[in-house]
């Protein structure tokens, strides 16, 4: 049940093609921001160089920062290439087994959280602490939804498992359809709140919190930052394809499948980040007092999720 | 959010292509004021004018110049300098694009050469504005001599024009000035 | 009856009971001489908690020995067990006191000149009650000792003397008594049903399911009560912050432990035979799911560093609970193989609750120490001078957050895969309960990052807003408690694949039940591989192994030549000049979840109106004995006094204080605690 | 008012910040690096607002900085281009001194606008300090009041790089016999202020002159002979009603001068 | 703005007022036929300018020091009300403070309109409003010296550059919470504000429980500058460069102030084309806010289609006078360009092609997700408070009041038709927005009528003499609502005083009211709905005056005043 070698590589694989394609995704998001304002905009490698340069500037630190703030880029990003370790993305199992649980999925994504918050506080600001309030009450906003969506996935295969989930949707060996899809619609909104896109980017809502827990870092700390949240951006959206919509994932190790399945991957990716351009540039942010109203609407779609799996429809 | 999607793909790029193609100007837009020195007479009438104090004209008695200059960093573009200018040296163009890496690459100055009363010797003008003054006014003169006189007379300082009137019509009315005292 | 020899864990149990009991007379007998009776009774208790630690930990295989000797009531005879179950609770009783004594060496001399001799007495009396508790095997002396408990834990309470601290203890005092009232009523029932005291009799006899059912139900609120379920909690928040914090780490950490010992011991040990119906199991899931998700967000209101743990507290008995529950509905259900997981996930977070949160109080007591305040609004950045404290409070948060791969990660997902297999595998109204239960987890889980995050960072990150210029790191004592800890969080993490079948036989061996595969090589399993997999060396390693990756990155790529790092001047506060008002602090942290959840919070304020009844009674009744003090001293105390002045001066040393006034406070709170009995 | 104090004597300067040497050389190397990705963050030191409104224009679709990597940050801790407006009021010395602080190093500081530059129209007030570089080092200067967005995107495409600097320093010295030549010398010079003033109040001074301009060279040319005959060609040729309006009113100047010449 | 009929529009005022304070008026000047001074004794101040404001329903529009002690030896006061009631007028109360004892009786505690031009008059003029209980600074900034006056004539030379003294900020800022509070700071360099103020947000997590704020970032000493180094025909300038967005609002309040002043008769074509600047002028402000108010709430993609459209208008401006912002297109007597035919069809086919894209996008904005939530009941004004303390443009017709000075008090190219006015009653940020939106198409129909309807004739007129010491006051309604402008002449081609009051100095002191009870995310959108111009405002801002104190420190304070001075009407 230890991975075994060319389990590692496939991990080693998935982890750093995330990591190196992050940039790429959220530079396509900044040109379909510009395309839903009518302007040219920036190139699609646009990230790629704002990290290149930022990589080149001066750190500052806020004077009574410490190691958190300084280490948390850093943790963030181990972390989330952690998961990508655990998520099954280009194949059907996990790439790692062991990592592979739904729960543990959670929970990393949490320890990413405690950080990131964590920082907003000990950077000293005060838009980064209620950044970091935020990004922790959004938090608390949404795991429900997720659990009980995952939770529901988890009882149609019998198995926790992100690769049994992922191998019961693909095969069709779900007891209820119905149940699946209204899951896969719930965590599709918990998904997108991860994303912490418009209307759900209260942490960082620039306008408000001056980009939130991101405002106080500089230089190669602010480009990992950025690099880490467009990593997790990617692997929340393949978390979400993994486990829903696992069409084309590989079954084996195979160098031909595994490939296949990066390539199903990029093209679901591009297609679900066009949506999530297009919904995110036509819409107002929701006024944070108002975001409990939304994320009971997941809830109410996941619970109707776990009734259609009860009554077996 | 459909109406939104409709008016984007109505709309298209939006974006110019300046700097990459010429730019987009409009007609009479007020640029950099561009100033001809040769038609220039240093009257000055601009450096009043400027409300921003954009322009000034500096006075060196010991070189013999006076020297005009524009700040375009310290200029508000408001066109009062073409306005008020007799000779049309100094106008408004398109141009807009004056940044600059070394603060003193804003400024543009003219130096002209200072005119000396031919009656007490002192600076008191430009030559050229003496000379236009002269010319122009000398242009209504009938004839000449007419002609001659006014020039020579433009060729005085206002402190001395004053006095030499003085003594003119002291000397031409003598009844008057006594009536006056 | 197995006789008594070094080889046998109840003999080192003894050895435990005598050296606690010796070092707390010793440390009595110090009288005024603090530095000894700290000596004393912190090696002591730091002796006794090592030898029943031994005791509890080869208690863990089993079987049961048991010891058993006439007292001095013909109706009941003093009997100790040690099985499993009681070894682990007695495991946990003793780290917690080998520790907290430590601790104690050092943080008690913030006490010096106000009692520590009897804070030590106490102490000791104190563990060696609980220790008691958990082994014996007679309801009556069950009881007797359940008494010692509350008595001495109560005197903890009040130690500080403070309007607060005595308003608190009394209420504990009210709610200690009513739990014990229940709780005895309880074994009367099964007593009746029996007729015996013994524990031994409850075990094997038959009660008729209506009798049964009512026991269970005492049983329920009484040691409910003593663990601190919601609605029964409102003592906890209040009466642990006020203890000193090794006594607060040993309440909070094990003594309400006792009550889901208790709860277990009624519902599984005792009325086992009688075998209890489904809804017994479903009551006490309902139990913990509102007592953890309430619990979390109570303390998330908190700005009292103490309070907050002790909310936490409330929440994790109900994350306990929730495996308790399904254990129990397993049992109902008859799938063994659920229940031991249910069981085993309750205990294994019983055994992680007592370490992290015995860690964060001593923390949280090591920040008093310095600061002597308990607001975290006045403290702030104290990483950079407290670093050891800072980094133990930063894993007992990550690991109460059940952050992998600390151990409260692994209980937890113990639990949610006990309830996921209970939502497969269950009758139909447990089907729908799970996973209801499980998004009360879920929901916990989110807020107790955010709680903790908020108790972290206001505590320890960003700028100060203390006035202390000199604050330094503790003691080496206090250090070396914090650290043995601490490195108990990341043990019961990382050996997860160890640890959890020793526990899984406690569970399996108090429900009488095989033992169920809960590890395979380094990997946890769920009862089978393919519910679901867990690795915690394997996170471990691959965590160390992908944060090298981050920092290549950031070496390779920020190249040379680079400006050298600064600090800069201030925080940037769009542009105006920074002040100590304008960094967040834990009120408005939480505010956004004091919003959200508004009619939670007035739940919780119309439960505490309820008991503030109580306490308005006890302020006319100090109020009125302040009154009639003169006359008493003139009439009654006086004469008496003056009789016993030898045994008056002996007795005084015991607080240090005014006895006469305690004598007072003790019978007015029974004259209460009767009356509202009675009515 | 007080007796004439001179400006020197009056005026303190601020305590402005200069730049280390080390710095600087890094400033050529920061220029390579921000080529095609520029953070910048906007510094008001008391503006009119104009500024600003013009910077917002040209991140619009219009004129879209973005295409060159340009992007408004809300941090200066993110910033590699400090863009200073305004002419440094009083009140706003601490708060664009605190922003340059907060910017890592190096960073470039561009001063946008007259004011930015010199203090523009309130360089020598009380309550200003008059210009960025009164209390930063400034590397760019984009003039104008407001710069427009295309002035805007030119003045970084110059900072960048991208573009080359046009303005130049120049001093003209007065050459040989320069002399100005007249303006219309052939037509009475009270008949043209006249015309020309009259043209201004009409049209004003843009409009007027360009009119007026037509008006004298009409009257000055020699076809056809009759002026009157020149003017109602002139008048038949323009399409603009309004125009036409002038053109009557100016003739109507000329023959009020020409009627009092004549009395 | 004929001053020669012999109508006096507000004749019943002026004897209203003498029957209340019959021996307190002491004179009564009309510098037009709409515009009267009243002088009256110092210690009925307060009292006249209550009746007038709240007896007679006049609202307070501003408020001039000057320090005329060169002409009578005294500190004018003129406290400036624009009736709201049947005579539609301004009324100037007009009061002189000795030289030798610098103060007076405090308006506020009566009027709560007037705090800030009470704190305004004691930093530049170093009259001491006596029962003020605000005693922070407005304007001047932290660093500036104690007990130095700007405005004051002697007291330096215009250029005056004294050493800070302080490298630190000390304000003091109001907190009027009840419980525990964290500051949120927004400004002076805040990404949603283009222009620079410290805006203190008390707020307990994302609740806003109170807010005070300090203005005057953009202070200059533009009013010293109008009185030294500048011609009084060169001002006209210095009020474009009032503001970056509604500049020429206040060139032509500048200028009206002047004509009304020397009697000048603008040529109609002149005003017309005023007119149609100003509207075209309210167009590019009101899509701008428009614009902002989606950026505010994240709705970046109608803040983009907005400016992309309002880009149009900015190439109108362009066109008809040389620039987009700074149109300098005023002087003393008219305008300096006209408009053609070429221009004035290109404007016509524009405005036809704007109004349908403003209404596409108006209708995407009322349409988009969220934006409901976030401007329905957010930051309310209530219309007591508006009362109390004037408010102007939408901000006050957000909250049903029926007030625009283009039809109130007609001046430029209004006089000719009733401009209409846009009123909505929800009193939140919804409310204005709209009142925004309707008035970006009356815009567009005045500019339309007015081009085809320009009248002949020329566009200036020089035919006026200076004369010394003529004042009078000039209005606009700016895109944010009243400009009001007062403008002495000097006697020396300068002006003697200018006092420039922009439309957001009126609106700063409710937005406190606005803040509290909403939350942090609310607060840029709240902000930008009074459409606020910092730099408009120059120098001031500032909080209302507390109520609960007012009372009883106004009350002692006052107290001691009337003793000192026996004849105080206010006994």
């Amino acid at each position: 049940m230890l991975p075994d070698l060319p389990h590692l590589a496939l991990a080693g694989f998935q982890a750093t093609a995330l990591l190196a394609a992050a940039p790429l995704v959220s530079g396509f998001a900044r040109v379909m921001r510009a395309k839903m304002h009518n302007r040219q905009g920036p190139g699609l490698l646009q990230d790629y160089r704002d990290i290149v340069k930022l990589m080149q500037r001066q750190e500052v630190w806020p004077p009574d920062s410490g190691w958190v703030f300084k280490a948390m880029p850093m943790l963030v990003m181990a972390v989330l290439l952690v998961i990508a370790t655990g998520t099954p993305i280009f194949t059907l199992a996990p790439p790692i087994h062991v990592m592979g649980d739904l729960v543990l999925s959670i929970y990393l994504y949490a320890l990413a959280r405690f950080f990131l918050s964590l920082s907003g506080i000990d950077s000293g600001s005060s838009f980064a602490g209620i950044g970091a309030s935020r990004e922790l009450t959004v938090g608390v906003l949404v795991e429900p939804t997720m659990l009980l969506s995952l939770f529901v996935a988890a009882l149609l295969a019998g198995s926790t498992d992100e690769g049994a989930i992922a191998t019961a949707i693909a095969n069709g060996h779900m007891q209820s359809a119905g149940a699946a899809v209204l899951a896969g619609l719930a965590f599709a909104f918990g998904v997108y709140v991860e994303l912490g896109k418009l209307p759900y980017d209260m942490a960082e809502a620039e306008q408000e919190l001056q980009e939130g827990p991101l405002t106080e870092y500089s230089g190669p700390s602010l480009a990992l930052l950025k690099w880490a949240l467009a990593l997790k951006q990617t692997l929340v959206v393949g978390w979400f394809v993994g486990l829903f919509l696992p069409f084309g994932a590989s079954a084996d190790l195979s160098i031909d499948g595994v490939f296949n399945g990066a390539l199903a991957f990029a093209l679901k990716a591009l297609v679900i980040f066009a949506i999530v351009g297009v919904l995110s540039n036509a819409v107002a942010r929701v006024r944070f007092r108002f975001t409990p109203r939304h994320s009971w609407a997941g809830v109410g779609v996941a619970s109707l999720a776990f009734v259609f799996y009860l009554v077996g429809v | 959010m459909f109406k939104l999607l409709k008016e984007i793909f109505r709309t298209g790029q939006a974006t110019a292509l300046y700097p990459f193609a010429p730019p987009q100007t409009i007609k009479d837009s007020r640029g950099k004021p561009e100033h001809d020195p040769v038609k220039c007479i240093a009257c000055a009438a601009c450096t009043g004018a400027c409300p921003a104090n954009a322009l000034s004209m500096k006075t060196d008695v010991a070189a013999g110049t006076r020297t005009w200059a524009i700040n375009y960093g310290q200029c508000v573009f408001c066109g009062r300098c073409q306005e008020v200018c007799p000779t049309n040296a100094i106008a408004l163009t398109t141009e807009f694009e004056l940044a600059v890496a070394r603060k003193d690459d804003l400024i543009t100055r003219a130096t002209f050469k200072l005119a000396y009363c031919r009656t007490c010797g002192a600076a008191f003008s430009t030559l050229k504005e003496v000379d236009y003054v002269a010319r122009l006014l000398g242009a209504l003169a009938e004839t000449p001599k007419e002609a001659e006189r006014i020039r020579a007379h433009a060729e005085i300082c206002p402190a001395c024009k004053r006095r030499l009137d003085v003594e003119e019509m002291a000397q031409a009315n003598p009844v008057r000035q006594m009536e006056c005292l | 009856m197995i006789p008594l020899s070094i080889h046998n864990p109840l003999a080192l149990l003894a050895l435990s009971l005598a050296l606690f009991a010796a070092g707390g007379f010793a440390s009595l007998l110090c009288g005024r001489n603090d530095a000894r009776a700290i000596r004393i009774a912190g090696l002591s208790g730091a002796l006794g908690g090592l030898s029943g630690l031994v005791a509890g930990l080869f208690a863990l295989a089993g079987p049961a020995t048991s010891f058993s000797a006439t007292g001095p009531f013909p109706f009941a005879h003093f009997v100790l067990r040690l099985d499993p179950l009681a070894g682990l609770l007695v495991a946990v009783i003793s780290a917690l006191a080998l520790v907290g004594s430590i601790y104690g060496l050092a943080y008690v001399r913030e006490y010096a000149g106000r009692g520590v001799a009897a804070m030590g007495f106490f102490m000791n009396v104190f563990i060696a009650s609980m220790l008691l508790v958990v082994t014996s095997d007679n309801a009556f002396w069950f009881l007797i000792f359940f008494e010692m408990i509350s008595l001495a834990s109560y005197f903890l309470v009040i130690f500080d003397q403070e309007r607060e601290a005595v308003s608190a203890g009394f209420l504990y005092f009210v709610v200690a008594h009513a739990g014990s009232v229940l709780i005895m009523a309880a074994f009367f029932l099964m007593a009746n049903a029996t007729g015996s005291f013994d524990f031994a009799a409850f075990r094997s006899a038959h009660i008729p399911e209506p009798v049964a059912s009512i026991a269970f139900v005492l049983g329920l609120l009484g040691f409910g009560a003593k663990a601190g379920v919601i609605p029964l909690h409102v003592w906890l928040p209040r009466a642990h912050p006020a203890a000193p914090s090794h006594a607060s780490a040993l309440m909070s950490g094990v003594m309400i432990k006792i009550g889901v010992f208790g709860i277990v011991k009624v519902a599984v040990d005792l009325l086992g035979a009688s075998g209890g119906p489904l809804w017994w199991g479903l009551l006490v899931l309902a139990v913990g799911a509102v007592s953890s998700v309430l619990g979390v967000i109570y303390a998330l209101a908190e700005h009292d560093i103490k309070k907050l743990l002790a909310y936490h507290s409330v929440e994790n008995i109900g994350i306990i609970l929730l495996g308790v529950g399904v254990g129990m509905v397993g049992l109902s259900m008859n799938q063994p193989v659920l229940a031991a997981l249910g069981f085993m996930a309750g205990f294994y977070h019983l055994v992680n609750h007592a370490v992290f949160k015995g860690l964060l109080f001593l923390c949280a007591g090591s920040v008093i120490f310095r600061l002597h305040t308990k607001s975290m609004d006045h403290m702030g950045g104290l990483s950079r001078q407290m670093p050891w404290t800072a980094v133990s409070f930063l894993i007992g948060a990550l690991a109460i957050s059940a952050i992998p791969p600390l151990n409260g990660f692994v209980s937890e997902w113990f639990t949610y895969q006990s309830l996921f297999r209970a939502a497969r595998d269950g009758e139909w109204a447990v089907r729908v309960a799970a996973p209801v239960a499980a998004v009360a987890l879920a929901l916990t889980g989110a807020l107790a990052v955010m709680c903790f995050v908020k108790a972290y960072g206001v505590i320890f990150s960003g700028p100060a807003r203390h006035h202390h210029h000199d604050v330094k790191e503790v003691p080496s004592p206090m250090r070396v408690g914090m650290a043995l800890l601490a490195l108990a969080c990341v043990a019961l993490g990382l050996a997860s694949p160890w640890v959890a079948p020793v526990i899984g036989h406690v569970a399996s061996a108090t429900a009488g039940l095989p033992d169920v595969v809960l590890a395979q090589g380094a990997v946890t399993v769920p009862g089978d591989a393919g519910q679901a997999l867990l690795s915690t060396p394997v996170i471990a390693v691959m965590l160390l192994a992908m944060g090298v990756l981050p920092v290549l990155i950031k070496a390779i790529l920020s190249g040379h030549g680079r400006p050298a790092s600064r600090r800069g001047a201030a925080p940037w506060a769009a542009g105006y000049l920074p002040d100590s008002h304008m960094p967040i602090t834990a009120g408005s942290f939480a505010q956004p979840i004091r919003m959200f959840f508004r009619p939670l919070y007035s739940v919780r304020d119309q439960l505490a109106a309820r008991w503030n009844g109580v306490e308005h009674g006890f302020d006319d009744l100090t109020a009125a004995a302040r009154r009639a003090e003169p006359r008493w001293d003139v009439e009654v105390i006086d004469p008496v006094v003056a009789g016993t002045q030898k045994l008056g001066e002996k007795l005084q040393v015991i607080q240090g204080g005014d006895f006469r006034i305690y004598c007072l406070y003790i019978i007015a709170a029974l004259v209460v605690l009767l009356a509202l009995v009675i009515r | 008012m007080n007796a004439p104090i001179f400006r020197d004597d009056l005026t303190i300067k601020p305590q402005g910040l200069s730049m280390s040497n080390e710095v600087a050389a890094l400033k050529g190397r920061l220029l390579k690096s921000i080529g095609r990705s520029v953070y910048v963050y906007r510094v008001d030191c008391g503006g009119c607002n104009g500024c600003e409104i013009e910077i917002f224009a040209a991140i619009t679709p219009i004129f879209d900085a973005e295409r060159f990597g340009i992007k408004v940050v809300p941090s200066p801790r993110h910033a590699d281009i400090l863009l200073y407006t305004g002419a440094v009021t009083r009140a706003m010395r601490m708060p664009g001194l605190r922003a340059y602080e907060a910017a890592p190093e190096p960073k470039i500081v561009v001063s946008y606008g007259a004011c930015g530059n010199t203090g523009g129209i309130f360089h020598d007030l009380y309550c200003v300090w008059g210009g960025t570089d009164q209390i930063v080092p400034v590397d760019v200067y984009i003039p104008g009041c407001p710069p427009s967005p295309q002035a805007t995107i030119y003045g970084f495409a110059m900072a960048l790089g991208l573009l080359d600097q046009k303005l130049k320093e120049t001093h003209h010295v007065e050459g040989e016999g320069e002399s100005v030549p007249l303006i219309h010398p052939e037509i009475p010079y009270a008949l043209r202020v006249a015309v020309e003033r009259r043209a201004r109040e009409m049209a004003g001074y843009l409009h007027g002159k360009v009119i007026a301009e037509a008006f004298l060279a009409a009257l000055a040319a020699p076809e056809p002979a009759s002026v009157e005959a020149r003017l109602a060609a002139l008048t038949a040729q323009e399409s603009d009603p309004r125009v036409v309006e002038i053109y009557g009113q100016l003739r109507a100047v000329l023959r009020a001068m020409v009627v009092e010449q004549a009395s | 703005m004929n001053a020669h009929t012999p109508l006096r529009i507000g004749s019943s005022y002026v004897a209203a007022l003498r029957a209340k304070l019959p021996h307190a008026v002491l004179e009564e000047r009309w510098q037009t036929d709409r515009q009267a001074t009243i002088t009256v004794k110092l210690e009925a101040l307060p009292e006249a300018v209550r009746t007038l404001y709240y007896v007679h329903d006049g609202w307070f529009s501003t408020m001039a020091g000057n320090d005329e002690r060169g002409l009578n030896g005294t500190y004018g006061l003129y406290y400036v009300l624009s009736m709201g009631g049947a005579e539609k007028c301004h009324m100037v109360i007009h009061a002189q403070v000795p030289e030798d004892k610098p103060e007076f009786p405090a308006v506020t505690p009566l009027v709560p309109a007037a705090v800030w031009y009470e704190r305004e008059v004691r930093d530049m003029f170093g009259l001491e409003p006596v029962g003020l209980p605000d005693a922070r600074r407005l304007v001047l900034p932290d660093d500036w010296p104690d007990g130095l006056y700007p405005l004051r004539k002697d007291s330096m030379d215009y250029r005056f550059r004294p050493a800070p003294t302080t490298d630190a900020e000390n304000y003091p800022f109001i907190n009027d919470a009840k419980q525990e509070t964290t500051v949120v700071p927004l400004g002076p360099l805040h990404v949603t504000s283009d222009e620079p103020g410290h805006f203190r947000l008390f707020v307990d997590g994302e609740d806003i429980i109170d807010a005070d704020y300090r203005m005057f970032y953009v202070h200059r000493g533009m009013e010293k500058l109008a009185e030294t180094r500048m011609g009084y025909h060169d001002v006209t300038f210095l009020a474009d460069r009032v503001c970056g967005i509604c500049g020429y609002a206040h060139s032509v309040a500048y200028a009206n102030s002047v004509e009304n002043a020397l009697g000048i008769v603008v040529p109609e074509r002149g005003q017309a084309i005023r007119s149609i600047l100003l509207e075209t002028e309210r167009l590019h402000s009101h899509l701008l806010n428009l614009g902002l108010a989606c950026h505010f709430v994240g709705f970046d993609s109608g803040f983009m289609q907005f400016f992309r459209v309002r880009e149009k208008t900015m190439m109108l401006a362009e066109m008809l006078t040389g620039h987009r912002k700074t149109y300098s297109m005023n002087l003393i007597g008219g305008v300096r360009r006209d408009i053609l035919a070429e221009q004035k069809l290109t404007t016509l086919k524009t405005l036809g092609e704007l109004r349908c894209e403003v209404r596409r996008l108006v209708d995407i904005l009322l349409s988009t997700p969220n934006i409901g939530g976030r401007v329905t009941n957010v930051g309310r004004l209530d219309p007591k408070v508006a009362r109390d303390h004037s408010p102007v443009g939408p901000v006050l017709r957000g909250s049903g009041f029926r007030r625009d000075t283009r039809a109130d008090h007609p001046f430029a190219g209004y006089l000719s038709g009733a401009t209409p006015i846009n009123v909505q009653t929800g009193c939140d940020v919804l409310s204005r927005t709209l009142v925004r939106v309707s008035e970006v198409f009356d815009s567009m129909a005045i500019i339309e009528n007015l081009l085809n309807d320009t009248p002949a004739g020329p566009i200036l007129t020089e035919d006026f003499t200076y004369t010394p010491y003529k004042f009078a006051l000039g209005f606009t309604e700016a895109p944010r609502g009243e400009d009001i402008h007062w403008s002495m002449l000097g006697d020396n081609q300068k002006l003697y005083r200018w006092r420039c009051r922009a439309s957001t100095y009126n609106n700063w002191p409710v937005l406190r009211h606005m803040l509290r009870g909403n939350t942090v995310s609310d607060a840029p959108l709240i902000v930008a709905s009074i459409d606020p111009c910092y730099s408009c405002t120059d120098r001031v801002t500032v909080v209302d005056v507390k109520k609960s104190t007012t009372k009883t420190v106004a009350y002692k304070e006052m107290e001691r005043y009337c003793r000192e001075r026996t004849s105080s009407p206010l006994k």
